[in-house]
């Protein structure tokens, strides 16, 4: 798998994101794969951001902490990220005063990394620009220096900035400039010899939020309410945006419990509907998950987690949510959790939460992750396709009594119909009811309808498919996780694979309820299990032990420092697990 | 789908519990409020497939089961935007929401802001009896300062909201006030409520017989003032229905006490490209054709 | 043991719990131990009652669902109720016009159960009374046929009374009438004679609520805020009744989101505050105990447990919050869980639950239940003594500096001082932070402060208790619980031990962390170990053998209708359980 | 009790960050609001162990750790109950709250209902900049209806609320307004709104050029009428200010709007037996001497 990382570095607010699309975009017209994230702070300006960007001739979903070539933007951005340069790399920087950086420069050389001092500012003035042009005479450097087609470069700028027809002109002076400023560049260009070209007309870039608002609009999800909060605010924008073409009502809450009411209301009422918010916000809305459980109206809703407690890390990623989603919303009855695991699957497991959640009638709860739902990656447009809708509604009124809507049932499901559809009414109760939803205090009756609602998911589990396992079947070591660890185990397998160790990667898309058979089988194998996971506690892992009674991970990688897992700390982790089993 | 060996055995445990009995104590407002409620939606011509009514929790929202009637029973607190819900998904039908003062001054009062602030097309029914009754009796926001109540054993410190200021104060589009002792009054300004299109917002003055001692139906009764018999009253300016509902202690207005004519409301205003959404049924629409998402990827 | 149950039936609102609360007096009066309960809806009038009122001649603690005499105030009550008698047993009612009581009253003949109809009616009209007063007719007549001394029920009827002289007057008349009225008694009168009567002077009557309640007032705690939730309304109740004595700020919220934020805030500025609620509530507070988990301020939060969800059956009671308690609030970090099991311990668990919280400076989570908070039984009054109180507050300024407030240590705990209490200032932030409080975004240092904080359950749970062991040590049969398990196990103990089975009843006052060597022993003595639990999915069992990583309960007693434990399905489980463990 | 060791390992790890950098946008009115409120502070002549800052969470929340004082910095929405909390519990301090509009007539706008009824002695600012600026602005219930904001990209549809309008149907003791632009103004008004005894309620409108462009500072600057200097302003008038507050495009009105010398104080109103809570310190009185409950019993 070859592969090539570039961090842009700068202050947050410095152009760096517009920066890192035109390349992510020239890129990829060249015929590269590219996977693309940023850091950034709770800020709205200021602090320090960097955008990561690995190009590679084969599908990559995963980064390091450390680039190959880092393109500086500003002074600040350099001083604070350089270090993650690799030995034997390379520095763009357009930071021409030089002042106060003779440290930096020093140990720079000391790591053996070649730096490139741009006189952009000159450069952009040179062509009528301003100081905002420096980065695409930055652009253009560092262009030349990859040695790739002029043309590819220029047309992803001229796309950039076509709203602009005026500063395009400038603009393309200043990426020349930039481009010819650059002479020697061999040694680079070397690099990228053996880098295929892919067509890519299948694919198309996108973040996991855009995937998740997608699958919202696939679902035909009606309605969707939401109230603002990183990172899952970029669903609500994207779906508002879209408005026009998908007639969705999408409307911004007051707060997260008028969301998730309204969201009820409108389940209730039968259409669709969908809300999403990040762990802070979906502990409101946990009072209003135990009234949806309660009248059996189905729930879906996103959490895209970000590590907590309190205001926490808000632009940062994690994966703790998983005790909390299981266990929040006061009273025991069936839910489902699952993961969203990228912008791969992002539309397919939002569809098929509404599917489980009007079947079941029960809160499905999706996570996604800050770095699923930023991190750009290309994927397969044939992956975005209507999957069949099933709502499970009874739609003849003949036969229909009222005491069947809440009726005993072995799988816990009664039939469902919408209210005010016709003429045999019931009652949506949150007191607790017997089965046409009239109050009861009864104990007997109470029994029944607690262990009607918590029924369900000891039958659905059934109808779960076992998680998949990735990468070899038959393997040396291997991986269970959730979520964005299938990012990086995607990548960790190939670069394994190289190094001739065959890793399997078992990757679990419903956390709640779980399924276990093959996991079974994998512990039987014999080989190392291990646990690759977003929190302190190992939070997946240990609901797995506690279900099969034993221990089961040979060793546990687990990360909380709002980081998502980079590549080679995942390579280097297996790779000092192997053969831990049973040995 | 429903075994109906287990429906059956459940009705060997247990009675299906068709009948039911009230179980408000008596003289208890609510009966008026269910009574007057039920005639308007009878005179209105309403029938099952018509109308859903959504209850919070609360003395009042023990009434949701009985009633012949699609109900929606959800959380203290929660009905606004539950009932919200419900109208964006199917605007055809009727929305009626109640709540109590609890409820309503307390607990969700950031969703009665926003219910007026976006002018959900819904009818609201506040049933306001000055305190908490489901809970036995502790002070509400409306509980008039120094009054003792459950676990305010001395008197109640701060003042008591003026629920028709407050709304006022949000640029409302309709405000009406009744109480529980005229069932005719309540049946008439329910039925107003029922025609207007937008937020309706109607507090009735509730009796408590068991908990507020201190502004019985007889209280209101002394103090009923109709703005309708009000020679200068315009119920179009907003100025004399702020002015008019500051007195909560002599002359009690009742009646519609203000509507705006030119406010938009929710379902109206948040059409697409010039497509209103009372024109949809959004319970149909899910499934109805294959959704083609290729433009947006 | 001896015990006998008389169950008082009615409609809501009848006189049910007055007619109730001078039998119990009186009872007590007479020197017998007494325990009383009330099943009532979820309405302030209408639907019907049963107060539940055990007499004894030791502690008693637990009744049972069917009793031995009933007391029937009205026909529906009577009817709702009857089959509640046993067999042999006796039915005292004041229904005289015996109308559509038919079948009822051949059912119990065939049941063999001896009817008293008294004219109550007539006998309070004779005095002068109205319809009020046949309560108290019935009193009369009840206390004749168990054969008491006339003074004590009058001398109760006199103090129940005390604030209408006029009423009593006749209220006397109508007692005597009621007593006159019962002639030949002479079975009934056998059953007591070998009761022994008791100097009950050391004992008061408490309820669970009202023993919390005083918990915070012996805990100094200075500040009580709380919304209306049924069944923790009446802590609130108590607390504000008292206020003239204790001095105590108690403020009744606009809603729970409130209550605990002004706690937060209080506590925060460093006086103790305390807060209880529901389930429901409970979830609303999710958010924010994720805020005080952060800025590591103490909060102490009471969950008097109903079932759920949803709005469930507000007057029940449960033992179903387990999980959410442990799992509620985004984010990783420290937590306890601890448990009230009757009026006994409330005052001592709450007094704990602060100088935890203080000296750990985070949430302790206590939870009551619906059948705690109400039931009525006796404590010791020396129970009620003020534990000594550990705030861990720094107070000399010397040495301080602004990064020791959240300064990193071995057990987590860094030292707290009050603010504006000098000028060593300090951030307290919701926002990830470091060991000043100022915010962090850096991956090092947030790690850091994740470790920290999660890391003092760690410490903490090395100074815990082991449960304690009740009963007998080296046991037939052993049973794991906690909360109110403990009131039916207390009695459960003695019953079986007079057939002979020792049971050891193990009682989890900390759910979590968990402690688990004296399971271990408890568990390795090769007897059956039982679960007995008011939830469903056997929570605290499955928290149990998660930890352990194996199954350890024999067999499982979970119950979930609302209802507490009754004495004799403890005792028939724990029969039909002898010696199944690792047979 | 701290681990000299650890303490001085991390201080290796990486630094104590005892610097730190403002990081609002440049022109953020924020930086105007925080200058006038440091200055009122040291007029007031008010130290470290008199003042306890809380603070919600948005842009101007991202300011609690710019600031050399006790901070608190809580949850979104929810600083108003946090500092009422804070206040009870040490009323010798002055407590200030802040919070964006998103917080206050959003997420909290059921504390700020409360927060006036009660009447909590703390100072309240409000910043106002018609938008959610830390969620890279989104609308606001301030955000004038028909503008164009990240996930309204066609206009917001609903009517913004008048947020003085609102407090001042709530039976206010204190309300007044000002504007980012002016820090001498800002500074004036926070140090009445210090001296006020009471729920001090201060809507200051921010300037946010991020992602307001409609009304920064200029627009405000343009409109700018301060009460105090019109003849017949009578700031015990409440119908003086419900009249005035209504204009928020014209005239817009500034200065201490509407003072009520009448209204009694949250912690005075709750006195018990006569004891006002202003003599208490209860952060001292905890263990301060042994409890006996026997008379509870
Ligand atoms: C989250 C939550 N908090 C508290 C309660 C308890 N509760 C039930 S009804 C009620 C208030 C009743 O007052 P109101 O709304 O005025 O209705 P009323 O009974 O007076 O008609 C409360 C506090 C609850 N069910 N849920
Ligand atoms: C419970 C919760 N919901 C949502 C958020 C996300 N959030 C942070 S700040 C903010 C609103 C910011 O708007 P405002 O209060 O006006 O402050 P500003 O940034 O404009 O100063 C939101 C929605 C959050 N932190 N917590
Ligand atoms: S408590 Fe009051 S409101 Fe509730 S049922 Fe009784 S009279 Fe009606
Ligand atoms: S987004 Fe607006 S409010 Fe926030 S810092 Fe920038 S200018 Fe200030
Ligand atoms: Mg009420
Ligand atoms: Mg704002």
């Amino acid at each position: 798998m070859n592969r090539y990382q570039i961090n842009i570095v700068g202050e947050s607010g410095s152009g760096l994101l517009s920066t890192g699309e035109i390349l992510v975009d020239a890129l990829m017209e060249a015929g590269y794969f590219v996977f693309a994230d940023r850091e950034f702070p709770s800020l709205i300006k200021g602090g320090y951001s960097c955008f990561s960007l690995v190009f590679s001739d084969e599908m990559v979903s995963s980064y390091n902490e450390s680039c190959d070539l880092m393109l500086g933007l500003d002074k600040q951005g350099m001083q604070e990220f350089n270090e993650r340069i690799v030995e034997g790399g390379y520095l763009v920087h357009g930071y021409e005063r030089l002042s106060g950086i003779a440290d930096m420069t020093k140990d720079l050389l000391k790591r053996d990394v070649k730096v490139y001092d741009i006189e952009s500012r000159k450069l952009a003035k040179s062509v009528g620009g301003n100081v905002l042009m420096t980065n695409v005479v930055l652009i253009g450097s560092l262009w030349k220096l990859l040695g790739l087609d002029y043309g590819l470069v220029e047309s992803a700028v001229k796309r950039k900035f076509a709203s602009k027809p005026k500063l395009l002109e400038i603009d393309l002076l200043a990426l020349r400039a930039g481009y010819d400023d650059v002479k020697s560049v061999d040694k680079l260009k070397k690099i990228f010899e053996n880098f295929n070209e892919s067509n890519l007309d299948e694919y198309t870039l996108m973040d996991g939020n855009k995937s998740v608002a997608l699958g919202a609009v696939l679902a035909d999800c009606k309605t969707y309410y939401a109230y603002p909060m990183s990172p899952s605010s970029s669903i609500l924008t994207y779906l508002a945006d879209w408005s026009p073409q998908t007639n969705m009502m999408v409307k911004q809450a007051e707060d997260e419990i008028t969301a998730v009411q309204l969201n009820i209301g409108s389940s209730y009422a039968g259409t669709r509907a969908m809300t999403a918010t990040s762990g802070g916000g979906f502990d409101l809305m946990t009072e209003s998950l135990s009234l949806a459980a309660m009248i059996e109206v189905p729930l879906v809703l996103v959490d895209v987690q970000r590590p907590g407690p309190a205001t926490g890390l808000p632009t940062w990623t994690a994966q703790a949510d998983l005790d909390l989603l299981t266990n929040a919303g006061h009273g025991e009855y069936s839910r489902v959790v699952m993961s969203v695991s990228s912008a791969d699957d992002g539309a397919a497991v939002i569809q098929d939460a509404f599917n489980l959640a009007e079947k079941w009638q029960i809160p499905v709860l999706v996570m996604s992750e800050k770095f699923i739902a930023d991190s750009k990656k290309l994927v397969l447009k044939s992956d975005f396709e209507q999957i069949e809708i099933d709502r499970n509604l009874t739609s003849s009124s003949e036969d229909l009594v009222s005491q069947m809507r809440y009726g005993l049932s072995e799988n816990g499901v009664s039939p469902r119909w919408i209210p005010a559809s016709n003429s045999v009414p019931y009652y949506a109760n949150g007191d607790e009811h017997f089965i046409d939803g009239r109050l009861t205090e009864d104990a007997k009756k109470s029994e029944l309808m607690i262990d009607k609602r918590a029924r369900k998911v000891e039958y659905l589990v059934k109808e779960l498919p076992e998680p998949e396992l990735f990468g070899e079947e038959d393997a040396d070591v291997y991986v269970v996780g959730f979520g964005s660890t299938k990012l990086v185990m995607d990548d960790v397998v190939k670069v394994l694979d190289k190094s001739g160790v065959r890793v399997g990667y078992l990757h679990y898309k419903y956390l709640y309820p779980l399924k276990l058979d093959k996991l079974t089988e994998v512990y039987q194998s014999g080989k190392s299990v291990l646990l690759v996971e977003g929190n302190r506690a190992g939070q997946f892992g240990k609901s797995i032990e506690s279900e099969f009674k034993r221990d089961v991970f040979a060793s546990r990688l687990l990360k909380y420092d709002g980081r998502p897992f980079y590549l080679d700390e995942v390579v280097e982790f297996i790779e000092s697990n192997l053969n831990t089993h049973g040995k | 789908m429903v075994n109906k060996k287990l429906l059956s055995c459940a009705d060997k445990i247990c009675d299906l519990g068709v009948e039911w009995k009230t179980t408000w104590c008596s003289n208890c407002g609510n009966y008026g409020i269910q009574n007057a409620l039920n005639r308007a939606i009878v005179l209105e011509d309403l029938g099952l497939e018509d109308v859903i009514l959504c209850y919070d929790v609360g003395c009042n929202g023990n009434g949701s089961d009985k009633v012949d009637m699609f109900t929606v029973h959800g959380l203290h607190g929660r009905v606004l935007p539950l009932a919200a819900g419900v109208k964006t998904a199917n605007p055809r039908v009727k929305v009626i929401a109640s709540a109590g003062d609890g409820a309503t001054m307390s607990e969700g009062v950031n969703h009665l802001v926003h219910a007026v602030r976006n002018d959900y097309p819904i009818m609201f029914i506040l049933h306001n009896n000055e305190n908490y009754g489901l809970t036995t009796g502790q002070a509400s926001a409306t509980t008039r300062k120094g009054i003792e109540r459950n676990a305010s054993p001395y008197g109640t410190v701060v003042d008591e909201l003026n629920v028709c200021q407050f709304v006022l104060s949000l640029k409302p589009s309709f405000v009406a006030r009744t109480y529980s002792g005229r069932v005719e009054h309540m049946t008439d300004i329910f039925r107003k409520a029922m025609n207007h299109n937008g937020f309706a917002f109607v507090e009735v003055m509730q009796a408590c017989p068991t908990y507020n001692k201190e502004t019985p139906d007889e209280w209101y009764e002394q103090r009923f003032t109709d703005v309708i018999d009000m020679k200068d009253y315009d119920c179009n300016d907003i100025w004399q229905a702020r002015k008019i509902v500051e007195d909560m202690d002599i002359d009690v207005a009742m009646g519609v006490l203000y509507e705006n004519p030119e406010k938009t409301d929710f379902l109206s205003a948040s059409e697409i490209e010039g497509m209103s959404f009372w024109n949809r049924d959004m319970t149909k629409e899910v499934g109805a054709k294959r959704v083609d998402v290729s433009s947006l990827l």
